[in-house]
């Protein structure tokens, strides 16, 4: 499974898009993202499942029986 | 600044994923040819300083192969699935590292290339997304640079012995890091990376920033290189004509006899003498828990 | 240097650190034979980071072991294989993926729980911050084993009752309960080894709990206490090979070491 | 908690000389201030690695630590402190120890090095 990785570098911060790890398990996920994505002491690391990441679109409404 | 695949052209997506290929795979094989020399490393200390230089590596890898599957790539297919010759990391890294005057003097020259390069890219390039991810990545370089040119002082001064072996070193590494950098401008007729604004600068400046750095170490070392800098020119010049043969079997450089650049891209393309053993090594894990 | 009397470890208490110390300078180095060849790079940049995480802690340990009297050159460049005493699972180089996982998680957690129970003052704050290291290398190997157990348990099983014994005699024999266990007594240790083989079992137990996998049993003849070489925390004189020996003694590239 | 534990960010942990530090003492804590850490753009004792500066009669003993027992920079570290001291006129041998208590966290930064890093833009 996918997971991306989201850090903040110190409170009050944005969070920042790390980047992602490949792994079996959320337990593994976690592991990973601190071993690979851990050059700096960050105040938080978040792993979030791609497929648990919904896009938000912004779509026109079908003109289409709404006048 | 370009964000996503689906602002890009056809061309410069391909000019993108040809540019992070060679830098994915010239990340990941660093850690192979550096592997041997560090599992044999002559002290504890060294040993935990060449380890976490592998640990770099391979993290810098994992980086590039990341951003190379967001533009559609399979990650798995291009670490574990390709053949050793379809690997397009640099030349340098399909060497065998025979010595530890040879893995801190890789540290100290290759590394150096490698940070020339994606300095450029990190400062010009107009891929955001490869932008960001390379701060970390020139962060830690910077500690292999230094963890080379210590090492290369501190054999420099310790013996005739030793110090001889880090001129060993640098007599096949210093012509290699500068094939490094390609063609010359002149002779470049695909200049995509350019065009695009994937990287900034040119080969032969970069060339010229690498020995920038590179030709004054080896001065300040007492160490013989097979270049200057000229007054005159404001750059510096090479004393032999580039490109010339290398006897790859016996790492050597035959400086009298001049060769075409198709002769070295076909060497390229052929790959040099560790290229196999360092796929196999990085791709046996996978095969093992397939079967 | 040599300490003086007063701070001086008892014998055995030096013999237990040295098994620590030389079973983590045998972590780095299957870590590091490992840091290329796992199923996918995560994994290889985590086990490069273990590695360099026992070097690091073995540096410390042989730095308490030189101050203690043991001689700098002896610990790190002139021993024979049969002279270290890192437990015995990694005495050799596993042939694959689940049984490399098995073999390094036993011997770190093993390893881990002797070293959180000493509580001598020379240990003070860093332990603790071995503990920095070791939850990540411990969190790693777990939820690896959770995976490997579901998709090979055949394997895992396999690698647990190979290595077992030998984890065992590292951890120490049985006869080492509380009232007998010479480093308590000794004031060196808060725990006895009878006491570490349980919780040590008991982890796995609980890891393995509903997957196919039966984590072996503990018996008080494992290891023979009449068999058991207290110095090298093992039964029989089984050794690291002499390639690995050359390889941790930077043999080959002795001309190197600065003086 | 372990029996090993030692505290962090321990209360009236200082960096830099005593209050009735003599003129050498505080010479050798400006000396090893002009070491950086290899890593970011702060010195060794803005870092608070350097945790004590002892004299007899020439002979210099630095207390330290490090952020990370792995330190890849472990060695070169020492040789930056030992070279920087020797310069130092009055200065025989220079010897280090390393000690984890109490263990360095990033509460014990001084507030220089906070800024510093703040501008580097880099969070520790």
């Amino acid at each position: 499974m996918k997971y991306h990785v989201f850090t903040r570098n110190r409170s009050g911060d944005d969070m920042i898009h790390a980047g992602t790890v490949q792994a079996d398990s959320d337990r593994l996920a976690r592991i990973y993202a601190h071993r690979t994505y851990d050059e700096e002491d960050w105040d938080f690391m978040g792993v979030v499942r791609e497929e648990d990441l919904l896009e938000v679109n912004e779509e026109p409404i079908s003109s289409r029986g709404v006048a | 600044m370009i964000e996503d695949v689906s602002e890009m052209t056809e061309g410069y997506k391909k000019a993108l994923k040809a540019t992070l290929k060679v830098s994915a795979d010239t990340e990941l094989m660093s850690a192979p040819a550096y592997y041997e020399m560090s599992m044999n490393a002559p002290t504890l200390d060294s040993r935990a300083s060449c380890i976490s230089v592998i640990q770099d590596e391979l993290g810098h890898g994992h980086i590039a192969y990341r951003l190379l599957e967001d533009l559609g790539e399979d990650r798995e297919e291009l670490i574990y699935e390709r053949e050793p010759h379809e690997f397009r990391n640099t030349y340098g890294f399909d060497q065998h590292l025979e010595t530890f005057a040879e893995l801190v003097s890789a540290h100290g020259m290759f590394d150096r290339a490698g940070m020339v390069l994606l300095s450029d890219i990190e400062a010009n390039t107009s891929y955001a997304p490869w932008k960001r991810a390379l701060r970390k990545v020139g962060k830690e370089e910077q500690f292999h640079l230094r963890h080379g040119e210590t090492w290369m002082r501190r054999l420099v001064n310790n013996s005739e012995k030793t110090k001889q072996r880090v001129q060993d070193a640098v007599d096949w590494m210093f012509p290699m890091g500068i094939e490094w950098f390609g063609m010359p401008d002149g002779k470049k007729h695909n200049t995509d990376q350019l065009d695009y604004r994937i990287k900034g600068k040119t080969n032969d400046e970069l060339r010229q920033e690498w020995m920038s750095h590179t030709v004054p170490l080896a001065n300040e070392l007492d160490l013989d290189v097979p270049a200057h800098f000229d007054d005159e020119a404001e750059e510096y010049v090479l004393e032999y004509d580039m490109p010339v043969a290398f006897d790859a079997d016996n790492k050597e450089w035959r400086f009298d006899e001049p060769i075409g650049w198709d002769d070295v891209l076909d060497r390229w393309r052929s790959r040099g003498p560790a290229n196999e053993k360092y796929v196999n090594m990085l791709q046996s894990g996978k095969l093992e828990v397939k079967v | 240097m040599s300490a003086d009397a007063e701070s001086r470890w008892p014998a055995v208490a030096r013999d237990y650190v040295q098994a620590i110390a030389d079973t983590k300078l045998l972590l780095g180095q299957r870590y590091g034979e490992w840091m290329l060849k796992g199923p996918n790079l995560e994994d290889d940049i985590s086990g490069a980071s273990n590695g360099q995480d026992e070097i690091g802690q073995v540096r410390q340990l042989f730095r308490l072991l030189e101050k203690q009297g043991v001689d700098r050159d002896w610990l790190e460049t002139d021993r024979e294989p049969a002279e270290y005493a890192n437990a015995q699972p990694l005495d050799e180089e596993a042939e694959a993926w689940p049984t490399f996982m098995v073999q390094v998680a036993l011997s770190d957690r093993a390893a881990w729980l002797l070293l959180d129970a000493i509580r001598h003052e020379d240990f003070t704050g860093m332990v603790q911050k071995m503990g920095e290291d070791e939850y990540f290398h411990l969190e790693h190997h777990d939820a690896r084993l959770e995976t490997l157990a579901v998709d090979q348990p055949e394997a895992v099983e396999a690698a647990l009752e190979r290595y077992f014994p030998g984890i065992l005699a590292f951890i120490g024999p049985a006869t080492y309960g509380a009232g007998e266990d010479p480093l308590v007594e000794a004031d060196f240790t808060d725990r006895a080894v009878a006491e570490i083989r349980g919780a040590f079992r008991e982890h796995y137990v609980d890891l393995f709990a509903g997957t196919d996998v039966t984590v072996p049993a503990l018996t008080d003849d494992v290891p023979d206490p009449d068999e058991w070489d207290e110095k090298r925390r093992r039964s029989g004189d089984g050794h690291i090979d002499q390639r690995v020996a050359d390889q941790l003694q930077g043999v080959t590239n002795r001309e190197y070491v600065i003086e | 908690m372990s029996a090993n534990t030692a505290g962090t960010g321990t209360a009236g942990f200082s960096i830099g000389p005593e209050e009735d530090a003599d003129e050498f003492e505080q010479e050798l804590w400006a000396t090893v201030d002009e070491v950086p850490d290899p890593h970011i753009p702060v010195s060794l004792v803005d870092m608070a690695m350097i945790y004590d500066i002892e004299v007899d009669a020439g002979e210099v003993t630095v207390t330290m630590t490090y952020p990370c027992m792995g330190c890849p920079a472990y060695d070169m570290i020492q040789d930056d402190v030992r070279a920087v001291l020797r310069t130092v006129r009055g200065v025989t041998d220079v010897t280090i120890e390393v000690t984890w208590d109490p263990v360095w966290s990033k509460d014990m930064l001084t507030d220089r090095a906070r800024e510093e890093l703040r501008d580097a833009g880099i969070g520790l």
